[in-house]
């Protein structure tokens, strides 16, 4: 690709490998300034890594890095920091126990001229003009971890905007937000790139890339596929570049149509809330039936679920699973009914790094099972496998730490978690955050599969597109209770104007 | 807990067997305690012979075994209490109540009916059990940070056993009760037994239930093991129980072998070498993963290095920084960051000498 | 239109179980009030109970659990553990005592020393925990062996100490009015507290060693010398055990292998009582300092009984611990 | 009234570490709690800044009079002189404390820790009358560093050194308690191969384990070696019954009543020797039987 701009970045035949995986196989990537240039590739393809290369989290087993054409050799962040490279990491990797503002200028304080000590001051105020630039408008003071996984990203995106860097480097930074977030962002990279600043950005979600991207470096198991113009290429090129075959993407799956109402209860819940947390409201599901949940950030999506799964307790209200009242207590009294549920915070409350793919696999099953009815090893594996082949998880093999897979990958497991439950009920909060498009149209087609055998779900989704289209029912949430509900096919447009409240 | 032994995969090469050899988890706690017994044999002749005397063996190497048999007893339920992000420093406390719990049931008495034998384990069990049971509630149900629950047992426990004790040394003149401590089995001493009894149910309880799981799911990421459904409140409570319940047996060993039960001065400061031994035997102190054979392994160590340090006869004021030097020693030999630290050394002296 | 901008939430009110409480300033709070209730407590009991100079008392008599305490703070907020410095601060009184008693060294330049060696010998070990990613716990366990052994080596039995500049600042007894006093180390002591807390709170340090208890993965990535800081940590911890025992070799004008045994057991619990979480970076400095004051009012307590026999001494010191901790957990519940 | 005819005495304990301590504790209480005085008891829990925080309560509640057992021997300048500067007379129990003005206490009852050493030392002399060297002597001292190992060690060492018959080949800590003393005894005896012929042990509750290993390693404690220890309580004293312990030197306990009176003097401001030494003897196996029934711990 002949291209006469200077160049500030340059990666030649950049090689990594993880024990008996090849993570990144001699990979060049150019970034030029005054460019966006977008990273895409399939789960586990290797973006993260080839982030974590450039900017000293690894070292590279070979090739050479080049910043205005001299070598570099990060050692560690801070290194890459000062040569001008500012990064969002694909995990949101700030500190939960520090406040907003901290977390926005450590290791980069304004101090006091008198005796070198941190002016507070000025931090608390650049902090939150840095995050108005977001229009994100929140208390600089709290500790961040008590911010929900979207605003902690926005936060991490704030702090990468607020280093005089170069270069910016950001993974999956939208995975977690809404889209008048992305829009906010996407204006902001804009602005950057008139600066003359080199953008890097990962995502999976294509319309975002052709909104923003100049460029597109493909990676695939790997290795290097191309780098192409954004416009030159259209978007079932880039599809099949990243998926390494012809795929269509126009036959997603549909909703499974409207229950009828002879279908039996799944769960009914009258009156269910929570002070300071949830209104009381009111949700039925059928035996079968894909009920979508839609709402703004905060509206309380998360905390009904949180509500049903017995993760928070219920203060008021009544909740009948299959008829029978039920107080849930703990989220073992959910699964032990045959509810599910897939967290939205996922390195926090789904995975459980340190163990095996096949143990975070069983974990829920053999949790519902108790302790003495231990599933045998053959079952264990024969149980991961198939779940692994099902939601096509990219690993090593069934005892890789999931702490090792690919960002989508450990989301892969968590769902496969809880399917391995056979659940009756299974609620996922998010479950395709992350996840690339092929392996999206996978995993949903799997869990619409499940639900035509009876099994009811509940999901919740940022994206309106994805619930007007799998819902058979949507319920729309907004400040903190019920706004109403939507038949199933009704079309975007309408979900989006009950959600906005007009 | 995964003691994964090193699996011959298909073409097993030369270096391939040897990698998984050292990859095994036991392979650096096991190879220290051999040394240090080598050590010991080379420095004192006599130190690793073994005799048969009086109808049962006799010699250092046995005298270590059944020395360390209380501290291995506790390190494996500290262990446990570990793995599920733990701490239990009353385990000395717990083994001091039990021990004069024990000789307190038995009281003066000095027939031979096997009767207050059993009462007296009951007892320490029994209080044992019930101690775990504090600390358990406090930790997981109060949700007080382990140390600060433990401490109180660990402060009011010596108090508890005082007042059971009025302060005295109480001797036990009852026959039956000394087999525990000092008898032998098959010429073995008896508290192996008690051990290996301890290690094969609580390692069969972790890898033939599914108990195993959920105290690693626990112990890396308990809020994660929440949200699956594992109930982790009762776990912790079990993990504490069982604690204490190998602190009190240890107790019952401990007062066996001296024929006495000393509230002030029994278990003194075992939380500390049972925390040591659970380390040196491999298990991450933050919780999560755990080894229960390598704390048995680090108990002998610990052991290993007391006698050794009787056995030498280092003067009493210079005990501790040998103690000192040899855990330094043992730790630096498993780490390893220090061995390639010295291999690079070694390398870079290497290419010098050749240019 | 903004979704977050005009979301109506309440600012962390998201349920997250016990797993993380995202507390300020209430622990230390709850802490002070506790304290107060038992201070409030004793004084309707004892006779004596409520003069100035009982109080001030608890800090002359615990001054240097104090000092040691702050530097434990640092370290139990790095996520670490520091068991060593009890015997940091035996070692430190023996040398001082050896060096002035006996060798006659000025104690200003023994001071000197006694302090450099204790950083250096705290520096060291967290050379050893962050090179060689050994566990704290045990590093810092065969350190305390150590640093006791080596007291033990330079004299067995206890050095009196009788310096005329050693003794008369011992003896110095600043007026606080009322004809009330503090001691020098009880001064040294509130000093050290006020360093740092604003040592954690203001500087790059102190915010670096939050980050780290916090997440350290997350603490280097965002570019922070994540190392060079908890080694920092380790020597800052034993820099003031090493001062801690400057001050108690002026508290008893001797030094002794056996001095301060088990301290720091008390200089955790003192940490921990003050709202700090042992799982790191969470907590603050001065709740150390109230934690201090807790555990010096339970013993005072018990001296001004003068009732209990030594077995129920024991038990009373846990229960009053109990009742304490229970106490401090249903106000941090309730919040 | 009569609260205030009663002389309030603090006394401040080192702790319960051992039955020597209990049954010292327990004179005191007894003498103490007596009409005519009225006691503040203070356990110190073996922590000597627990002791001088009990003395600074003592002063605080305006006592009458101080009575302590200092852990160690120093360290205790600074708090006796606020005791002076309150004019609270101060007397010392047990053990002496180092101090650069001996009017900062008014007087001292207890054992002489060094002596006890020289009285087992003289007692193997004696018992060793006519026996041919070498004897293979092993020691068990007490906890590092505490006065009473470190003075009943030099007691010993000052009568056994000067005779050459006498060879020390092991010592090393138990720190006085049956379990170490025990464990130890069975390095011993395995080093040495059996070969020992004399056991000091620096009190009876370490000499009560080393019989135990000496036992078991198939050989008689009180014959083929011989053992003498310090302190006199009754455990030794069934051991010396059943002929396993040679003799014991006592240590004794019971001074509640000797300080009770000397508190009253002291408070009366009547003139006190400045050292009261407590009756103590050495006691032999032969001696056992007739003597522990009268054992009163
Ligand atoms: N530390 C590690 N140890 C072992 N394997 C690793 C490690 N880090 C990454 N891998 C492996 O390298 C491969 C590439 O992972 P990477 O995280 O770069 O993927 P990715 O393209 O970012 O995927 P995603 O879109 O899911 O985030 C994966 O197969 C992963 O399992
Ligand atoms: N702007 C905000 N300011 C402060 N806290 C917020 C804000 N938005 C959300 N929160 C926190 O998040 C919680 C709401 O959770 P969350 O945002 O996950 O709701 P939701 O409806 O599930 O949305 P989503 O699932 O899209 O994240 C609230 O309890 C609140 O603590
Ligand atoms: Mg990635
Ligand atoms: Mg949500």
């Amino acid at each position: 690709m002949p291209s006469t701009s200077p160049v500030v970045l340059e990666a030649r035949g950049l090689g990594k490998r993880f024990g008996a995986t090849k993570a990144l196989d001699r990979v060049d990537l150019v970034l030029r300034p005054g460019e966006v240039h977008a990273l895409m590739g399939q789960n586990g393809a290797g973006k993260s890594t080839l982030i974590k290369l450039l900017t000293g989290v690894e070292r590279p087993d070979q090739g050479e890095l080049r910043i205005d054409g001299r070598p570099i050799a990060p050692e560690s962040p801070l290194q890459a920091q000062r040569a001008g490279i500012s990064t969002v990491y694909q995990e949101v990797n700030l500190c939960p126990n520090l406040s907003v503002a901290e977390n926005l200028y450590a290791g980069r304080y304004p101090r006091r001229r008198l005796l070198g000590t941190i002016d507070w001051a000025l931090v608390r105020r650049g902090a939150r003009e840095l995050l108005r630039q977001l229009h994100l408008d929140i208390d600089v003071d709290a500790p961040l971890g008590s911010f929900p996984v979207a605003i902690q990203q926005m936060v991490a995106i704030a702090r990468a905007l607020g280093v005089s860097a170069r270069v910016l480097i950001l993974d999956e930074p939208t995975s977690s937000l809404d889209e008048s977030e992305v829009r906010e962002l996407f204006r902001i990279l804009a602005q950057l790139r008139e600066r003359g600043m080199a953008i890097l950005f990962v995502t999976h979600f294509l319309d975002q890339v052709y909104a923003v991207s100049d460029r597109i470096t493909v990676l695939r198991n790997g290795r290097l596929v191309g780098e192409y113009v954004a416009a030159e290429l259209p978007q079932p090129a880039l599809v099949s570049a990243m998926v390494g075959r012809e795929v269509r993407l126009a036959e997603p799956v549909e909703a499974a149509g409207p229950a009828r109402a002879d279908v039996p209860l799944v769960l009914d819940a009258q009156g269910l809330g929570l002070r300071g947390k949830l209104h009381p409201t009111d949700l039925q599901i059928h035996r079968g039936e894909m009920l979508g949940l839609g709402g703004l950030l905060g509206s309380g999506r998360t905390e009904l679920a949180r509500l049903l799964f017995g993760l928070d307790r219920a203060k008021q209200g009544r909740l009948r699973i299959e008829s029978e009242e039920v107080a849930l207590h703990h989220p073992a009294d959910a699964v032990r009914l045959g509810l599910a549920m897939c967290p939205e915070e996922r390195k926090t409350e789904g995975i459980v790094a340190d163990l095996s793919v096949r143990e975070n696999i069983v974990l829920a099953l053999q949790a519902r099972l108790g302790w003495q009815r231990f599933l045998s090893r053959a079952k264990q594996d024969e149980l991961a496998r198939r779940l692994i082949e099902a939601l096509d998880i990219k690993a090593a093999d069934i005892e890789t730490p999931v702490g090792l897979l690919s960002g989508g990958n450990q989301q892969k497991v968590v769902l496969a978690r809880w399917l391995a439950t056979d659940p009756k009920l299974l609620i996922l909060d998010e479950p395709t955050r992350g996840i690339d498009i092929a392996a999206k149209q996978n995993l949903m087609a799997e869990v619409v599969r499940r639900a035509r055998e009876g099994m009811a779900v509940l999901f919740i989704s940022a994206e309106v597109e994805e619930l007007a289209r799998l819902c058979d029912r949507i319920a729309v949430m907004r400040g903190r209770g019920k706004a109403g509900e939507l038949p199933g096919g009704c079309g975007e447009p309408r979900v989006l104007a009950m959600i906005a409240g007009d | 807990m995964e003691t994964t032994r090193p699996h011959t995969s298909p073409p097993p090469s030369r270096w391939e067997r040897v990698r998984a050899w050292l990859a095994w988890p036991l392979f650096w706690p096991l190879l220290t305690l051999a040394l240090l017994l080598l050590g010991n044999g080379l420095l004192n002749p006599g130190f690793l012979s073994l005799q048969w005397r009086d109808g049962h063996l006799y010699g250092n190497l046995v005298d270590i075994a059944n020395r360390a048999a209380p501290l291995a007893l506790v390190s494996l339920g500290m262990t446990l209490v570990i793995a599920i992000r733990g701490l239990d420093i009353s385990v000395g406390a717990v083994l001091a109540i039990s021990a004069t719990a024990a000789a307190w049931t038995i009281g003066p008495q000095q027939g031979d009916g096997l009767v207050p034998l059993f009462l007296a384990i009951a007892a320490a069990l029994a209080i044992g059990a019930l101690c775990g049971l504090w600390n358990g509630v406090l930790v997981a149900t109060v949700g007080m940070q382990p140390i600060v629950a433990t401490l109180i047992l660990m402060v009011a426990g010596r108090g508890i056993a005082q007042l059971l004790s009025g302060g005295q040394v109480l001797t036990i003149y009852y026959p039956p009760y000394a087999f525990l401590g000092k008898g032998f089995l098959l010429g073995v001493p008896f508290s192996l037994f008690v051990v290996a009894c301890a290690f094969v149910s609580l390692q069969g309880l972790l890898r033939r239930t599914a108990l195993g799981l959920f105290v690693r799911s626990i112990g890396h990421n308990p809020l994660a093991a929440h949200v699956a459904g594992v109930r982790a409140r009762a776990i912790t409570i079990a993990a504490y129980v069982t604690c204490a319940l190998t602190a009190s047996v240890a107790g019952l060993l401990v007062s066996s072998n001296v024929s006495s039960a000393d509230a002030n001065n029994a278990g003194l400061l075992l939380e500390l070498d049972a925390i040591l031994a659970v380390a040196l035997g491999g298990t991450a102190l933050g919780g999560g993963r755990f080894h229960l054979a390598g704390s048995l392994v680090g108990a002998l160590i610990i052991q290993t290095l007391t006698t050794t340090i009787y056995a030498v006869g280092v003067p009493p004021q210079v005990n501790m920084v040998v103690k000192a030097l040899l855990v330094f020693a043992v730790m630096l030999l498993q780490s390893p960051e220090f061995r390639a630290w010295v291999r690079t050394l070694t390398a870079f002296h290497g290419r010098e000498r050749q240019s | 239109m903004n979704a977050l901008a005009r979301s109506d939430t309440t600012p962390s009110a998201r349920a997250q179980g016990r797993w993380r409480r995202n507390s300020a300033y209430a622990p230390l709070l709850t802490t002070l009030a506790l304290f107060a209730a038992m201070v409030g407590a004793g004084g309707i009991l004892y006779d004596g109970f409520l003069s100035p100079q009982v109080f001030l008392n608890l800090l002359v008599d615990n001054a240097f659990l104090c000092i040691v305490a702050v530097g434990m703070t640092f370290v139990i907020l790095s996520g670490g553990i520091d068991l060593s410095v009890g015997a940091v601060v035996a070692f430190s009184t023996v040398l001082l005592a050896q060096l002035v008693q006996r060798h006659g060294w000025h104690p200003l330049v023994a001071i000197a020393l006694v302090l450099a060696l204790g950083a250096g010998f705290g520096a060291l070990m967290g050379v050893l925990i962050r090179r060689f990613r050994l566990q704290p716990f045990v590093v810092t366990l065969a350190g305390m062996f150590m640093a006791r052994g080596l007291a033990t080596l330079i004299s067995v039995d206890s050095i009196d100490i009788d310096h005329p500049f050693m003794t008369s600042v011992a003896y110095l007894r600043i007026p606080v009015g009322g004809g009330n006093t503090l001691s020098v180390g009880a001064v040294i002591a509130l000093l050290a507290v006020a360093a740092g807390a604003l040592l954690a709170a203001t500087t790059r340090f102190g915010r670096t060693v939050y980050a780290i208890g916090g997440n350290e993965t997350a603490a280097r990535l965002m570019g922070l010398p994540v190392d060079a800081a908890a080694i920092k940590v380790y020597a800052l911890s034993g820099f003031c055990a090493a001062l801690a025992g400057v001050v108690y070799t002026f508290y008893m004008l001797s030094g002794y292998s056996q001095h301060a045994a088990g301290l720091e057991l008390d200089a955790i619990a003192a940490v921990v009582i003050g709202g700090t979480l042992l799982s790191g970076g969470s907590g603050y400095v001065a709740g150390t300092l109230a934690g201090v004051l807790v555990l010096g009012v339970i013993q005072t307590l018990i001296s001004f009984d003068g009732e209990l026999s030594s077995w129920w001494t024991r038990i009373a010191i846990g229960a009053l611990l109990l009742v304490f901790c229970l106490l401090q957990q249903l106000f941090w519940r309730k919040r | 009234d009569r609260q205030a005819d009663r002389i309030t005495v603090g006394f401040s304990q080192v702790g319960a570490e051992s039955e020597w301590r209990t049954a010292n504790t327990a004179s005191v209480r007894a003498a103490l709690e007596a009409p005519g005085f009225n006691l503040k008891f203070s356990d110190a829990q073996q922590k000597q800044e627990n002791q001088i925080k009990a003395l600074r309560s003592f002063i605080a509640q305006r006592v009458d009079v101080i009575a302590f057992s200092p852990v160690v021997e120093s360290g205790w300048e600074t708090v006796l002189r606020e005791a002076k500067a309150a004019r609270i007379p101060v007397v010392l129990t047990d053990r002496a404390v180092k101090v650069s003005d001996d009017s900062l206490y008014a007087t001292f009852i207890g054992s002489d820790f060094v002596e006890e050493g020289r009285k087992a030392a003289r007692w193997l002399l004696q018992d060793s009358e006519g026996k041919p060297g070498p004897m293979r002597v092993v020691e068990l001292q007490g906890t590092v560093g505490s006065a009473p190992a470190i003075d009943r060690m030099k007691g010993f060492h000052e009568i056994i050194d000067a005779d050459p018959r006498f060879r020390i080949v092991r010592s090393q800590s138990g720190d006085f308690t049956r379990a170490k003393g025990k464990e130890v005894m069975e390095a011993f005896l395995k080093a040495e191969d059996g070969k020992i012929d004399v056991l000091f042990a620096h009190n009876d509750d370490m000499a009560i384990g080393a019989i135990q290993a000496i036992e078991e390693a198939g050989l008689k404690p009180g014959q083929d070696i011989r053992i003498v220890s310090i302190d006199g309580v009754r455990g030794a004293f069934e051991a010396m019954k059943a002929g396993k312990l040679n003799a014991t030197v006592e240590c004794n306990p019971l001074f509640g009543p000797r300080l009770a009176e000397l508190v009253r003097d002291v408070h009366a401001g009547k003139p006190v020797p400045k050292r009261v030494v407590v009756e103590e003897g050495v006691f032999v196996a032969s001696q056992a039987a007739a003597e522990l029934p009268k054992r009163k711990y």
